[in-house]
């Protein structure tokens, strides 16, 4: 077992339990919080995995992003009064069966597929291929996508305000 | 020069125009206007351009070589529709000396039917906003040469004039503004019908080699590119190419408007408002013989060969027609609007003609007309506003009260009787001159003349009552002339002056394409010939 | 037990996709929801960069992987938007009460 | 002087009035001395013309001096072959006379109207109008093609119509300028389609170029009678220009306008364009054209001489007495005795003219009275307009001594050499008869208003000389109304200098089928062109020398005859014109009320064309308009028609399936809770359920 391999379930399990504690904890604030970890967690495995870019993206858009995104909506629609803030559960039974079942298949697909694995080694950064991929091949795509976070910008807001 | 897309700028720059002016406050009455103002000075200014850097030696009609301007590219194209092949549609743009003059003519009046809507009170910013929009109909009718584009700019035109007559009009705007659309749409069913029945019977060899189905202009001239079974293909013996031609001549016929399509243009006349009656008549008007000359003269030289006379005749019954039927009116504007039947009467005539004196004279007659009938529309706009009545009886006497308005007026009316050294003269003199040279119409010729006898009679009578006499003290308030309306009407005098003496300075322009136009009318029947008429 | 490989990042992303999922059915309250998403989106991307490793991709798989953030990120934005409007129009962001979807 | 400042000069006398009319319109408001400016101007081509006048005549009496400039240059055209139009002058002995006479008149006209019009709220606006008028008859006289001639014609057409108009507020005078501008128009029609023919057959416009491709054998439609119909259709022009039978009537009424311009324009120069044009398509006109002229030219000097024999209005009878000499120049040129013809044109511009100022010296005097049975005795109040009045009466009724005469003898003598070669005496018998009606009308003119006792005592103690300005330019043309400034031989005009120098007859270009016989030159041409005869043949000559005599006594008789009679009646009252008139009174009546021309255009042609016109309003309104809106009408109650199958079919179908959907609607949703979770784990639940029925899941 080499460091790699301990560094993987090291970041493999911060990342599954802490998904875990999302979905179960009954405090919202807590979930958002784990949620956090796991997205370390991800960006994590993200390094293992060669993507040291898309790690630092991970990290900047989902935590310094989309969690603050999610903490302020948390904020906004409950009333905190210093009360921990829980919330309800339904469906839990059917819930956890539908998912045990699925989670079984799926797992059952990921273990016995005999994967033709080639691995690819990447250089020590991916930011230099990925901004020239960026600027060629996907430059139509990366334009759309300006557009549409414009549009999402300009549509949030509009949602948000209407009356 | 060639490099700068001048075309497409001169047509899409109102509608650049049109989108500042959706982005503007609605109050925002005076930017508004002088931003109008602005892109119709700028299209007058491209025009003048486009004049002097026109090569009067091409003659263009069926020949891209020799069209100016010409900007092509491939527009739609969609590989494999089931049966139909490839759909392949240009952008294709340019001009010869038949467009030439009308482009002119359209820059102009446009520009000039800027400052006669600015008393316009409601919604400014729409109205504004179609007002540009119509300009870029127009301006791409005349200077589109695929057909389907065309057909587009065609229709732009008519939705906005739908709503500036429907909205900003008369009393009877409604009526007025549903009659006006429903008879142009009715046109343009069969110009559609026509297209779409040409677009299936004639192929276009593209670069490699390979044939499709084309809208081109100048490939449906070409008799050599029909498909052998086409619906209107001369090379199908049971061909429908008579029925084609008729089905476009009725569409062009209902804008001219020829006699017996021509009663919505009296009451669309009275009801528009002032800026949209000049375009109305100043432009509008002039598509229908356009298209008479751009499509269905060139696409069925065999068949305009059969029909002259015909063609001919009903030139002169709009003259006649329209003439006496000026004289009956009570109303200052129906009585020009009438005078617009008859003066486009000339139009048909020299076109029935078939030669470069009876052609020039015709497209002449068009740039004529256009400026000459602007000014009176103006004429009459001027005098509305002031009084709010146009009755010619309830006026009397307004030389003393409006002496510098009276000399426009005069010469305005002089000009429409046909006036020599006024530039109605010029083309009414070489619309007869051509049309009795052909014997089969000369018959038509010599009646036709009585129209301008009957000018001169219902002009010089509406000059009298409303201008000569005694002042009918109702109307000693009247103010002459204001700055804006001396804008209006001294660079159309100057125009109809100018051209009234040395009137090459529009023949020159349009000569060598009048003659290709002739040559070419008088050699495909040939090539177009052998059918089943 | 073998190296680490793509089986193993495989398990840890359907492991995510199985509790994103969990999450998405069992609670009402529609931030919780949108967290589930987001885990499953998560998931998601963790596939992506892992084949595009173990999977011969290149970096395409990484470029899939960027957009699915920013994805992430204009849904995000949207999605709260509109939670805050449901609360301000129904005054909870319990999910299973806003069932005006039925009528 | 050489050809090309002869060009230059006669340019100069083209475009000067030009000029001043826009300088005088334009600037005319701001500034009350602005009419000086056209005065000046048309002064300037006053000398301008005389020198032409002087040089030409003087030096280059035989030769012709054409300059132009391409005008619309179309290149060589297909069908049409070459077609390049051209504006042009074109001066000739004919050019340069009425050049002289237009300018000279012009500017007599000018200098009297700045007395006569004094005071006048637009009078620098009459001038303008003079110098526009001034300009388009140079520009006729000048010409040397047909089209251009329609242009200036169309031109003077205009300012005709502006100073008849002039006093507009009186409905009188629109009503007369918009009659004059619209009767000019049905001759202007006429002569169009003439030069379409022109066009038509020889694809130019020029005089020169026409008359050469005739004598070559070109005719229009290859016929001599499509010639004869070309001349004739040109001809038309000149009958409603210089106002012929039966396109007259525009012309008493012109009177409305200021007299200045009737002298002008109404009796001078423009209404003599059309013997102009005659002129100047003689060598044109086949015979069969040449007697219908002379028959239209018959029928206009006698039917306005018995109009004008019981008119009271004093500008009226002159008015219908233009007419009738207009008609004796259209007569002589209808007979070939062209010479006379236009030396009548120049001899009565002169008098007539003089004629007209001196009524309007009179007129101005009794401050604008013009029904002569209100004067009388104004001899002592106006002596000099009285005095000149009388040369010109004499002249017109034509006693030895006058330019009149002589010009009018040469006609009559024509008349009666026409008589002498073809047996036709009715033009003789017409123009003797008119001779005599001329003396007597004129006369009775003279001594109503001059003669006698005054009849309106009040208007008579206010009347008094005309000033200076007007009187003067009287005495120059009384002056002008002697013979010796035509000829030194007071009783035969030939081999004067101005008809065996200056004006002779051209030599016909039409084909041998189609002229008269006498017209052809049957001696060597090129003697006859240095002889001193004004025709070019021989037989013609003779009987033109035979006629003399006779042609001269005749007429002497006629008119002492005339006037005689007129003094025998309202001098000396012997006998008395009233009671003649009720004696006579049907033709009394039929010649005060001018033959009920008008009233007869009125019923048939205006009539006409007015219900004509108001029937096709009413058949575009209800009948084409009806149509339209029947279509509409039509339409719309189909459309209620299909809208209701729509409403109640159509829609009824989709409306009953919708309901069943409806139904079914209803119960599936009872399956339905509207909890997004729910479905969630619904689907999750099927996908797995779906996975183990279709997949060949094969676990380890």
């Amino acid at each position: 077992m080499n460091i790699y391999d301990l560094i993987f379930y090291l970041f493999a399990a911060i990342t599954v339990f802490s998904a875990f504690a999302v979905v179960s904890s009954k405090n919202i604030i807590y979930s958002a919080y784990s949620l956090m970890l796991t997205f370390f967690g991800v960006a994590g495995l993200y390094v293992l995995l060669g993507a040291d870019f898309l790690a630092i993206v991970q990290l900047i858009v989902y935590v310094g992003g989309i969690l603050i995104l999610i903490l302020f909506g948390v904020m906004l629609t409950n009333k905190v009064n210093g009360m921990p803030i829980h919330t309800e559960v339904t469906n839990l039974i059917p819930a956890s069966i539908t998912i045990g079942l699925f989670a079984g298949i799926i797992l059952a697909f990921f273990v016995n597929t005999n994967w033709k694995s080639t691995q690819t080694e990447f250089p020590n950064t991916t930011i230099v291929a990925l901004g020239k991929l960026l600027m060629n091949e996907y430059i139509l795509i990366f334009e759309l996508l300006g557009v549409l976070l414009l549009i999402a910008l300009i549509g949030a807001a509009s949602i948000a305000r209407k009356k | 020069m060639q490099q700068v897309p001048l075309l497409s700028l001169i047509t899409f720059l109102p509608i650049i125009g049109m989108i500042l002016i959706l982005f503007l406050p609605k109050n925002n009455e005076k930017v508004i206007k002088s931003l109008t103002l602005a892109v119709t000075g700028i299209q007058v200014l491209l025009g003048i351009v486009i004049w002097r850097f026109y090569d009067y030696s091409l003659g263009g009609i069926y020949n891209q070589a020799s069209f100016q301007f010409v900007e092509k590219f491939r527009w739609i194209e969609i590989s494999s529709v089931s049966w139909l092949g490839t759909i392949k549609i240009d952008y294709f743009l340019g001009i010869d000396g038949i467009s030439a003059p009308l482009i002119l003519l359209t820059a102009v009046i446009t520009f000039i039917a800027t400052l006669a809507s600015w008393n316009i009170k409601t919604s400014i910013k729409g109205y504004f906003a179609l007002f540009l929009l119509l300009d870029t109909g127009m301006m791409g009718v005349f200077v589109a040469l695929d057909f389907f584009l065309f057909y587009i700019f065609w229709e732009i035109m008519l939705l906005p004039m739908y709503f500036l007559i429907g909205i900003w009009g008369g009393p009877r705007k409604e009526y007025a503004a549903i009659k006006f659309f429903i008879y142009t749409l009715l046109g343009s069913v069969f110009i559609l019908l026509a297209m779409i029945g040409l677009y299936l019977s004639a192929t276009e060899t593209l670069a490699d080699g390979s044939k499709v189905f084309t809208f081109n202009m100048l490939q449906l001239m070409n008799a050599e590119n029909y498909t052998a079974d086409g619906i209107l293909s001369p090379l199908n013996p049971s061909n429908l190419r008579l029925w084609a031609f008729l089905a476009l001549f009725v569409g062009f016929a209902i804008k001219i408007p020829m006699f017996p399509f021509h009663t919505w243009l009296p009451d669309a006349h009275v009801e528009a408002p002032t800026a949209i009656s000049v375009i109305l008549a100043g432009v509008l008007l002039k598509m229908g013989t356009y298209g008479i000359l751009r499509i269905n003269y060139p696409m069925f030289p065999e068949i305009t060969n059969q029909l002259v006379w015909w063609i001919a005749l009903f030139g002169m019954i709009n003259i006649i027609y329209g003439a006496l039927c000026a004289l009956a009116q009570k109303d200052f504007k129906k009585l020009i609007a009438y005078s617009s039947v008859s003066h486009m009467g000339f139009v048909m005539l020299g076109m029935a003609s078939l030669n470069t004196a009876g052609v020039s004279g015709a497209v002449l007659q068009m740039f004529n007309h256009g400026t000459i009938t602007a000014m009176l529309f103006i004429i009459v706009g001027i005098i509305y506003d002031r009084a709010h009545t146009r009755g010619l009886d309830d006026f009397g006497g307004l030389a003393n009260q409006m002496p510098v308005y009276t000399g426009f007026v005069t010469i305005a009316f002089f000009a429409a009787i046909g006036l020599p050294g006024l530039s109605g003269f010029i083309s009414e003199t070489f619309v007869f001159l051509g049309a009795f040279h052909v014997e089969s119409i000369r018959l038509i010729t010599v009646i036709s003349t009585l129209g301008i006898l009957l000018g001169a009679g219902y002009m010089l009578w509406t000059l009298q009552r409303i201008f000569l006499g005694q002042l009918n003290p109702k109307w000693s308030a009247l103010e002459d002339l204001t700055a804006r309306e001396y804008a209006m009407l001294i660079p159309l005098t100057i125009i109809v002056i100018a051209l009234g003496v040395y009137p090459s300075l529009m023949l020159d322009l349009m000569n060598s394409s009048v003659n290709t136009m002739v040559n070419f009318l008088l050699k495909s029947p040939e090539t177009f010939s052998g059918l089943p008429f | 037990m073998m190296t680490i490989g793509l089986q193993h990042f495989l398990i840890v992303s359907g492991l995510l996709f199985s509790l994103g999922i969990f999450g998405i059915m069992t609670r009402k309250n529609a931030v919780m929801v949108l967290m589930g998403i987001e885990l499953i989106l998560n998931s998601a991307n963790i596939n992506f960069i892992a084949f595009a490793k173990y999977g011969n991709f290149g970096y395409h798989g990484q470029m899939i992987a960027l957009f699915v953030i920013i994805l992430a990120a204009a849904e995000a934005a949207i999605a709260l938007a509109i939670v805050l409007n449901i609360y301000k129009n129904f005054s909870t962001v319990n999910v299973d009460e806003v069932n005006k979807l039925k009528e | 002087m050489s050809e090309n400042q002869i060009i230059l000069f006669s340019l100069f006398s083209l475009f000067a009035p030009l000029l001043g009319f826009v300088v005088t319109v334009i600037l005319g408001k701001r500034f009350k001395f602005m009419y000086l400016f056209e005065v000046a101007v048309i002064t300037l081509v006053l000398l301008a013309s005389i020198s032409v006048l002087f040089v030409k005549l003087g030096y280059l009496p035989d030769t012709k001096i054409v300059s132009e400039f391409a005008w619309i240059s179309l290149g060589n055209l297909p069908i049409l072959g070459d077609f390049n139009l051209s504006l042009g002058i074109m001066i000739d002995n004919l050019t340069v006379i009425m050049l002289f006479v237009v300018s000279l008149i012009s500017t007599l006209v000018h200098y009297y109207s700045i007395a006569y019009m004094k005071g006048d709220p637009r009078f620098n606006r009459y001038f303008a109008y003079l110098g526009i008028f001034t300009f388009s008859m140079m520009g006729i006289v000048l010409t040397h093609n047909i089209l251009m001639m329609y242009i200036f014609w169309e031109l003077v057409g205009l300012s005709s119509y502006l100073l008849i108009g002039f006093w507009y507020e009186k409905k009188s005078a629109s009503d007369a300028s918009k009659k004059a501008f619209i009767v000019n128009r049905i001759g202007d029609v006429g002569m169009f389609a003439g030069i379409m023919m022109i066009f038509v057959t020889y694809h130019t416009f020029t005089f020169d170029t026409i008359f050469e491709n005739i004598s070559s054998g070109v005719l229009p439609f290859n016929s001599d009678f499509w010639l004869t119909i070309t001349g004739l259709l040109l001809f038309c022009g000149a009958i409603g220009k210089s106002a012929q039978f039966p396109l007259h009537v525009w012309l008493p009424d012109a009177m409305e306008g200021p007299t200045p311009v009737s002298a002008l324009i109404h009796a001078a120069t423009m209404v003599a364009a059309g013997v102009y044009l005659v002129a100047r398509i003689f060598v044109l006109l086949t015979g069969d054209a040449l007697f219908i002229i002379a028959v239209v030219g018959a029928l206009s000097a006698l039917i306005p001489a018995t109009i004008a024999l019981t008119q009271n209005d004093i500008k009226k009878v002159l008015a219908y007495s233009t007419i009738s000499q207009l008609g004796y120049m259209i007569l002589a040129l209808g007979v070939g005795s062209f010479a006379y013809g236009f030396f009548h044109l120049i001899t009565h511009a002169f008098f007539k003219a003089g004629l007209f100022l001196g009524s309007g010296s009179v007129i101005h005097s009794m401050h604008h009275e013009q029904d002569i049975q209100k004067m009388g005795a104004l001899r002592k109040k106006m002596p000099i307009t009285y005095i000149t009045f009388v040369i010109f009466s004499i002249a017109i009724a034509g006693v030895p001594l006058t330019s009149g005469f002589l010009s009018k003898d040469g006609i009559l003598a024509g008349t009666y050499a026409f008589g002498l070669l073809t047996g036709q005496w009715i033009f003789a018998i017409v123009g003797f008869l008119v001779a005599m009606m001329t003396a007597f009308y004129m006369f009775r003119l003279v001594i109503l208003t001059f003669h006698g006792e005054a009849r309106d005592h009040h208007k008579f103690e206010h009347a008094h000389e005309s000033p200076l300005l007007m009187t003067v330019p009287l005495m120059i043309l009384a002056t002008l109304s002697v013979f010796i400034f035509y000829t030194a031989n007071p009783v035969d005009a030939e081999g004067g200098w101005f008809l065996s120098k200056w004006v002779k007859t051209p030599t016909t270009v039409v084909p041998e089928s189609a002229r008269y016989s006498f017209m052809v030159s049957d001696a060597n041409i090129e003697e006859i062109a240095h002889s001193e005869k004004i025709v070019h043949s021989v037989s013609y000559s003779e009987a033109l020398h035979h006629a003399h005599m006779p042609a001269v006594f005749l007429s002497l008789f006629l008119a002492g005859l005339g006037i005689l009679t007129a003094f025998l009646f309202y001098q000396w009252k012997k006998l008395n014109a009233d009671k003649l008139a009720s004696s006579l009174k049907p033709l009394y009546n039929f010649s005060y009320n001018k033959w009920y021309i008008d009233e007869f255009y009125d019923a048939t042609f205006l009539a006409f064309t007015m219900a004509l016109s108001r029937f096709l309003a009413w058949f575009d309104q209800t009948i084409v308009d009806g149509i339209v809106n029947g279509t509409a009408t039509i339409t719309r109650f189909f459309s209620r028609f299909t809208g209701g199958f729509d409403t109640y079919v159509v829609d009824g179908l989709v409306n009953l399936f919708a309901y069943v959907s409806g139904m079914f609607g209803l119960i599936l949703r009872k399956l339905q809770l509207g909890k997004v979770q729910a479905y969630v784990v619904l689907v999750i639940f099927s996908l797995v359920i779906l996975v183990f029925l279709f997949t060949n899941l094969q676990i380890g």
